[in-house]
């Protein structure tokens, strides 16, 4: 099926307009969501035809759709690898083929640096290490006094984010507060506000003299708030919470107070692909690793940040 | 004597070793949490473990309820999840485009319209198993996989967060200071046993799940009664759906509800019906169904590691599983059985036993 | 006769069911080269005592020994590794399987571990034919009746020893009621085929509720009774009527009286009248008028086509062709419910995969009908629904008379009386009665007669089908011949009218009697 | 009844109408099969007529849909056996998830080689079917029920092994997994032919030997089947156990699919198998059914993914609901085809 002939004028240089394949992980957040539509309308925009598919989480689904690409022969293949490992027999062949390969939102572990271009995008880890960072920012401003007791809430037991958010976070607690943070419970909420909530709910059961939330998406940690408000606790102050992500939700939980800090994921990184796609396809080389425009924010910034929120 | 007779008619009861189980699992959170079973007022309603089990449970409970009836007649439903997913996107989604959040007139249209996306959704697979005579587990697939796109659909891949205080009430709110979706679960399990014994349909349902040819023998329309238990299985995930998302405000359509299914399967074999079809314990099911939630709020109280999760909860379904089975036990107890009754055996009179007991 | 070593002897043998003691000491002796039969009321415990022969149920007393060694049998594989081949009450086939495969599976002829099709359909082919069965072996199981069913049951049991060649062979045979679903012809190929085993010295363990089948292969008996030896005789020393006070415990007045009893003559106008009704691979059209007040009978060999006529008098298969008219007016038969609903009921012959749901209690497979019938709204109100399942636990002499009993752990002979009591329950206007009388004792068998000539002489009208010519006779007004599938004659019952008469009808496949 | 006179020499016996019947019967027994493998032709056609431009034609594109469903095949074969024995495995997708952690580990942090890794993966495999096919026997449990504890239990043991996944390089595994065998009209991979050689050795075990048969029988009618004097548990604990090693031998061709070991892979794979099987014909209830049935579920399944990336411009959701449409529309055809037959 030929689509989207109309937007032909937008070309590249006149010439042959850029196929693009992509492969995206799967819809399983509103992150991902707008990750997705920001790679789409960026490449309308562009006026390069995308070639779009969900892999639905799994990662043989991705590679069954690269190989398709490579029998399509598409002019540069884009994807947001499942998992960052067990790529290599595919990207040789997109390789044999002659087609680039850009990753975007997280790397891969190859034996061959050459398999791929460059990767657009963040670095969970260093997310990770960033909360922990505004953590500290988050207690001096409350004026929290004595051992610091904290509640994690991991995303789904495997998935990347999860481990790598709480390695980083792990890696600068134990570097710099070996001795008044700790850990005392972690288990997963499985991204979602329910697993949240119901996690939360358990753990001030359990424990109740948490004092401090670490949250591995925003979602979480919204629904870890309705579980200590239900608990009589006040959240933003009985219990500083940090999460990772900021969508819309999350901000808005902060303007009001409930969320102390928030270490931005950025999904909006379409119109950055589309850039590094036009240089690969024609020749110019790019940065190995190209990082997405993230900030960190406080509670204080909450309210100026919030309309600028899209997803 | 009469002791043990009557502890040997306990155990013959087809509820005690759920209930046992429910009960031990209950204990082992007492090391780890002293005030486990505490409940204590709290901003004016009560508030304490048991209390959000129940609460958390209720959805699993109302899924489980339904799945029962249709795991009766011989079917499965696995789509409940895509139809838990669907009806809150549906709802929430029109909630959110509404001016007033808060009227009540509209917030019931809302919910109003998903049970109906719900019942539609039962209605296609009652449609495809009894009409079109599809096994179960493949037509119900069919939802399970697209349902949850339609979900994604309404929602447009976004969480929809609403903030409606009435529609709050199902599956987050407080009455009478007890969670309102305890209400929720009584009155549809009081329906569903009312339906089932009190009128002549759980009598149906068991005999088409028992013997389809037999039953259609004798004059039961059985396409109606599975088109009618696969609706009935659906608005109960309808009904979860709801209390899902009223729970955390919010609908999820990739999230809310997966692996439900699964869940609810467990906790009617849990409580003693059988996959096969037949006989069903609607009161089994809710046992089996606390039974699973008190077994996820035990995994995050006693602080099981994350990677082990599902070893734990595969060791306890298997335990639980072991001690339901009659074999298993005659095998392990039999013989400390024997030992310690010689005389029972013996004195049975010559005459028919005692009659057995009956639900 | 010389008392030799018996094959097979069981001693003070115990099993119980949770609230039942299916058993308690019974003894039985088996000896070679005799064909002995295991005799009792329905419920007795004959198909309890040849499970617990054959390792289905584990014993919970009592002792075993073969060949004068003491055995522990487990399982049904150990009891034909030791040498027994028993065929059970139900049949036990598996339905989605060929016949030659259900003949064969487990000892299928293999060449290198590779089975060996043609051989195995040949010898399958040879193998029914000997018992006088023409069928084509490579069909599926389930697509022959119940009497085929039962025929390829044996034809398996007794080939186990043949085809096996390993010398060892079969040195038990156990059938537990063979010939309940057979006609004549067949069970005269059985007892031919077991006096042949019996001569080679096998020991056969007979079953059966009919005594003259006993009387004329039989040669020793075990009488049970309540789970309890009566004793043991030789079938020359006891007659009939002995026999059965030992049976039932008591002495013996009414059983006569059926002989020679009058067919009632009020019989009322038409009730049910079918034109040209038929169904491709079925039946072939027919016509059939059924009186009020009438018992219509059934007579034709079997694979004749009596079950298919009343399944589509039913509606339990759709006819494609004909029309239906009960009571005046047509009734369309696309489902049992437009039947019922117009007042027909419908006893299957094969209660186990078409009559029982075994899960349910006896209570409740009873009103099962009459339930269907309101609707699940209605539930039959708690007293009027006990009532009427003790009167006819009571009437039908079901046992054990407890409602609450499962059905699946009844014997075969009061699963079919509960089968009855559900239908006699609805009162209908026309009772089809395939086969009531299967697996049912001599007491219950004239008990169920009579009950058919009093709900007849009240006004019901009954098609009835059984296997013993006698029994039409007996009962029907008017007898339809079957014969390939295709109704060739109606006769009007008189004394003319004798088994050889209706078998000559069937021969000839013509009415040679005079027309309606 | 004693005096009944010997029947008449009887022309008994219906001959005409018993052969068409029984052919009749026994034709419908293989219809399923083969409206599904022409409803997977017809498909492929209109995909091949769509997608032309796009390379659809190409043979290595059908050729792909072995190599990228090869590891799902297995399992499926795997899922054929207990599900014609009347059972249900849905540790599948678990058990593929743990050998390809198992066999990651043992290869690259354990520094096994390979080909003592390959049978230590199968025999886990198979030990853990063993396992189940034990409990569901000698206990008597529903086997949906033991196998969803096999389900939680292996994946449970994925994530003790590691929560992160773990890359193979080891150059046995690189160059396994590299290899493509030409067959002139394109290649196939060693993964796709270790499929096809399992489908035949299924249809041999289930068509040739006597287990294979005992499988349908006791699928047919268990408590006969013990009264045949079958050896019923045998079987059973056997056909679970098979069903283990084909999912493990499934877990290590997706090992060379992937050269990786992630604890979440393969999650909730039994669903594609026991859909795979179920589209091509085999009844859930047990007993009837045919193994080649299943290698056209499974392309089918595969085919209804590779027209999806074909189409390429559906968004994530619609993916999902083109999915379910395309598969319900498949299944009602083939009902309202195989039903019209038999009528
Ligand atoms: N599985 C079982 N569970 C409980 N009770 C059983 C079971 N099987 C048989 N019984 C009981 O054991 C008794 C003996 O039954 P059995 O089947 O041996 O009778 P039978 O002599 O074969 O009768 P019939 O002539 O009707 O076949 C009956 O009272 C029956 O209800
Ligand atoms: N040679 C045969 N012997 C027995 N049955 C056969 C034979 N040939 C065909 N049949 C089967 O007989 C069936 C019709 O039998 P039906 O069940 O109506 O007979 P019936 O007269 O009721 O016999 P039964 O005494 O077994 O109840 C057909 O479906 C056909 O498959
Ligand atoms: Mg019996
Ligand atoms: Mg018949």
């Amino acid at each position: 099926k030929e689509d989207d002939s109309a937007g032909d004028s937008a070309g590249s240089g006149g010439g042959k307009k850029i196929t693009l394949g992509f492969s995206q992980v799967g819809s399983e957040s509103g992150w991902r969501t707008a990750n997705s539509e920001s790679v789409k309308s960026a490449a309308k925009e562009a006026g390069y035809t995308l070639k779009f598919s969900d892999a639905q989480q799994k990662q043989e689904n991705q590679i069954s759709a690269i190989r398709n690409y490579i029998a399509q022969k598409v002019d540069v293949i884009a994807f947001s690898p499942v998992v960052v490992t067990g790529w290599d027999a595919v990207l040789k062949e997109a390789k044999a083929a002659k087609i680039p390969v850009v990753l975007t939102d997280r790397s891969v572990e190859t034996s061959d640096d050459s398999l791929y271009v460059t990767l657009v995008g963040s670095d969970f880890t260093d997310e990770g290490r960033r909360a922990a960072k505004i953590l500290e920012k988050v207690i001096e401003k409350a004026g929290l006094k004595g051992n610091v007791k904290i509640a994690q809430l991991e995303g789904t037991t495997g998935a990347a984010p999860a481990i790598e958010r709480a390695k980083g976070f792990k890696e600068v607690m134990d570097a710099e507060h070996k001795d008044d943070w700790k850990i005392v419970v972690s288990q997963t909420g499985d991204f979602t506000r329910a697993g949240g909530k119901q996690v939360m709910a358990a753990f001030l059961q359990s424990n109740p003299d948490i004092n401090v939330l670490f949250a591995h998406n925003d979602d979480m940690a919204i629904g870890a708030i309705q579980s200590i408000e239900a608990a009589g606790k006040k959240p933003g102050k009985d219990i500083l919470i940090v999460s990772i992500d900021g969508v819309k939700d999350g901000f808005v939980a902060m303007s009001e107070g409930k969320i102390n800090a928030i270490v931005e994921c950025n999904p909006l990184l379409g119109p950055q692909l589309m850039e590094v796609v036009k240089t690969v396809h024609d020749g110019g080389t790019v940065e190995r690793w190209i990082k997405t425009k993230e900030g960190d924010f406080m509670q204080d910034q909450a309210k100026a940040a919030l309309p600028t929120r899209k997803y | 004597m009469t002791t043990t007779t009557r502890w040997r008619a306990l155990t013959r009861h087809n509820l005690f070793w759920p209930v046992a189980v429910l009960v031990a699992l209950l204990l082992v959170n007492i090391p780890f949490t002293p005030d486990f079973f505490a409940i204590h007022m709290t901003d004016g309603h009560l508030y304490g473990s048991l209390v959000s089990i129940v609460l958390f449970g209720s959805p699993l409970i109302l899924v489980a309820v339904g799945m029962t009836l249709v795991i009766a007649t011989g079917g499965i439903d696995l789509s409940v999840g895509a139809v838990v997913a669907i009806t809150g996107a549906l709802t929430c989604s029109y909630i959110s485009d509404q001016k007033d959040q808060d009227a009540l007139a509209g917030v019931l249209l809302a919910m109003g319209l998903g049970l109906l996306a719900a019942v539609v959704c039962g209605l296609w697979n009652g449609f495809l198993v009894a009409r079109m005579g599809i096994q179960p587990i493949i037509a119900t697939l069919i939802i399970m996989v697209a349902g949850r796109g339609v979900a994604q659909l309404i929602t447009d891949g976004q969480i929809i967060t609403i903030n409606s205080e009435p529609y709050k009430l199902i599956g987050g709110g407080y009455w009478l200071t007890l969670p309102f979706s305890i209400f929720v679960v009584a009155a549809v399990v009081a329906v569903t046993v009312a339906l089932t014994r009190r009128t002549a349909l759980g009598l149906l349902v068991e005999s088409v799940g028992g013997n389809a040819e037999a039953s259609r023998l004798v004059g039961i329309r059985s396409m109606r009664i599975k088109i009618m238990v696969y609706v009935f299985c659906a608005l109960c995930a309808g009904i979860a759906g709801l209390m899902i998302s009223s729970n955390t405000s919010a609908a999820d359509g990739n999230n809310a509800g997966l692996w439900i299914e699964l869940d609810a399967i467990l906790a009617v074999v849990i409580g003693g019906t059988s996959l096969l079809g037949g006989r069903f314990s609607i009161g089994g099911t809710v046992v089996g169904a606390l039974v699973i939630q008190t077994l996820t709020t035990t995994i995050y109280t006693i602080g099981v590691p994350t990677q082990t999760n599902l070893v734990f909860k595969a060791a306890v379904v298997i335990v639980v599983c072991l001690l339901q089975s009659p074999k298993f036990r005659a095998k392990v107890f039999g013989a400390r059985a024997k030992t310690t009754a010689p005389a029972t055996p013996a004195a049975a009179p010559a005459e028919p036993a005692p009659k057995m007991e009956v639900s | 006769m010389a008392e030799p070593q018996p094959v097979l002897e069981m001693t003070g043998i115990v099993k119980e069911f949770p609230g039942v003691r299916a058993l308690s000491g019974v003894d039985f002796r088996l000896f070679p080269g005799e064909i002995h039969a295991l005799m009792g009321e329905n419920g007795a415990g004959k198909s309890t005592l040849i499970k617990v022969l054959t390792g289905v149920y584990t014993l919970d007393g009592g002792t075993i020994t073969l060949d004068g060694r003491d055995v522990r049998i487990g399982s049904p594989l150990q009891a034909q590794h030791a040498g027994i081949s028993t065929v059970y009450q139900e049949v036990n086939l598996c339905p989605n399987l060929s016949v030659a495969e259900n003949i064969f599976i487990g000892r299928e002829p293999t060449r290198a571990g590779r089975i060996q099709w043609k051989r195995m359909r040949k010898e399958a082919a040879e193998m029914v034919d000997r018992l006088g069965l023409d069928i084509d072996v490579t069909a599926p199981l389930s697509s022959y009746p119940l009497a085929v069913q039962q025929l390829v049951a044996i034809v398996r049991s007794v080939g186990h020893g043949d085809s096996d060649g390993s010398g060892s062979g079969t040195k038990v045979l156990v059938l537990d009621e063979p010939t309940s679903s057979l006609d004549r012809d067949e069970v005269l190929e059985l007892f031919r085929l077991m006096r042949r085993l019996r001569d080679e010295g096998v020991a056969i363990l007979f079953v059966s509720h009919f005594l003259d089948q006993i009387y004329e292969i039989c040669d020793r008996m075990t009488v049970l009774r309540n789970g309890t030896l009566v004793g043991e005789h030789l079938v020359r020393d006891l007659d009939q009527v002995q026999l059965i006070e030992l049976m039932i415990g008591k002495a013996l007045d009414q059983l006569e009286e059926l002989h020679d009893h009058q067919l009632h003559a009020d019989v009322g106008e038409s009730l049910l009248t079918a034109e040209g009704l038929g169904r491709t691979g079925g039946i072939e059209p027919f016509d059939l008028d059924i009186k009020k007040g009438e018992v219509v009978g059934l007579a034709g060999l079997l694979g004749s086509g009596r079950t298919e006529l009343a399944r589509l008098l039913f509606g339990a298969d759709q006819p494609d062709a004909g029309k239906v008219t009960i009571g005046g007016k047509q009734v369309s038969m696309s489902a049992p419910n437009d039947a019922i609903g117009a007042g027909v009921a419908f006893c299957s012959e094969n209660r186990k995969t078409e009559g029982l749901v075994p899960d349910l209690t006896v209570r409740e497979n009873i009103i099962l009908a009459l339930q269907a019938a309101r609707g699940w709204t209605r539930p039959i109100p708690t007293a009027q629904r006990d009532e009427l399942v003790a009167k006819y636990i009571k009437a039908l002499d079901i046992r054990p008379a407890n409602p609450e009993a499962r059905v699946g752990q009844l014997s075969g002979g009061n699963q079919q009386k509960v089968l009855l009591a559900r239908w006699l329950i609805t009162q209908p206007k026309l009772l089809i009665l395939d086969e009531p009388t299967r697996g049912i004792d001599i007491g219950a068998k004239t008990e169920i007669q009579k009950l058919v000539v009093s709900l007849s002489e009240d006004g019901m009208s009954v098609l009835y089908i059984a296997a013993e010519l006698e029994e039409v006779l007996r009962l029907s007004h008017t007898i339809g011949v079957l014969r390939d599938r295709k109704l060739v004659a109606r006769l009007t019952n008189g004394p003319e009218i004798t088994p050889s008469k209706i078998l000559e009808t069937i021969a000839s496949g013509e009415q040679s009697g005079e027309q309606q | 009844m004693s005096t009944t006179t010997r029947t008449p020499t009887t022309p008994d016996k219906v001959e005409g109408g018993t052969p068409s019947k029984a052919a009749r019967l026994l034709s419908d027994r293989r219809l399923p099969v083969l409206v599904t493998a022409a409803l997977f032709l017809a498909m492929y056609i209109a995909g091949l007529s769509r997608y032309q431009n796009y390379g659809f034609g190409d043979s290595q594109v059908f050729l792909n849909l072995f190599i990228d469903n090869g590891y799902l095949l297995v399992a499926a074969v795997g899922a054929t056996f207990v599900i014609l024995s009347g059972g249900i495995d849905l540790s599948v997708g678990s058990v593929i998830g743990f050998t390809t952690m198992l066999t990651a580990w043992l290869v690259q942090d354990v520094g096994l080689p390979l080909l003592v890794v390959i049978p230590i993966s199968l025999g886990v495999g198979a030990f853990g079917g063993f396992l189940m096919g034990y409990v569901i026997h000698n206990f008597e449990i529903q086997p949906f029920i033991v196998t969803l504890a096999g389900l939680f239990l292996f994946r449970g043991l994925c994530l003790v092994i590691s929560k992160e996944s773990i890359a193979i390089n080891d150059s046995a595994v690189s160059s396994l997994a590299e290899t493509r065998v030409s067959l002139g009209l394109g290649d196939l991979s060693i993964g796709a032919l270790v499929a096809l050689v399992v489908l035949a050795a299924a249809f041999y075990i289930l068509h040739y030997t006597r287990f294979g048969r005992r499988i349908y029988a006791i699928g047919g009618n268990e408590q006969s089947a013990l009264l045949m004097g079958l050896p019923l548990g045998g079987t059973k604990i056997a056909v679970y156990t098979m069903s283990g090693f084909c999912s493990a031998l499934a877990g290590l061709l997706f090992m060379l699919y992937i050269q990786s070991g992630d604890p979440l892979h393969a999650v909730g794979m039994e669903l594609d198998a026991i859909a795979a099987v179920v589209i091509g014909g085999t009844l859930l209830t047990g007993g009837s059914g045919y193994v080649l049935g299943t290698l056209f579920g499974v392309l089918v399944l595969g085919l209804i993914k590779s027209i999806i990336q074909f189409e390429g411009t559906l968004s994530s959701w619609w993916t999902k609901i083109a999915t379910g449409v395309l598969l319900c529309a498949f299944i009602l055809i083939q009902r309202v085809m195989t039903t019209r037959k038999k009528a």
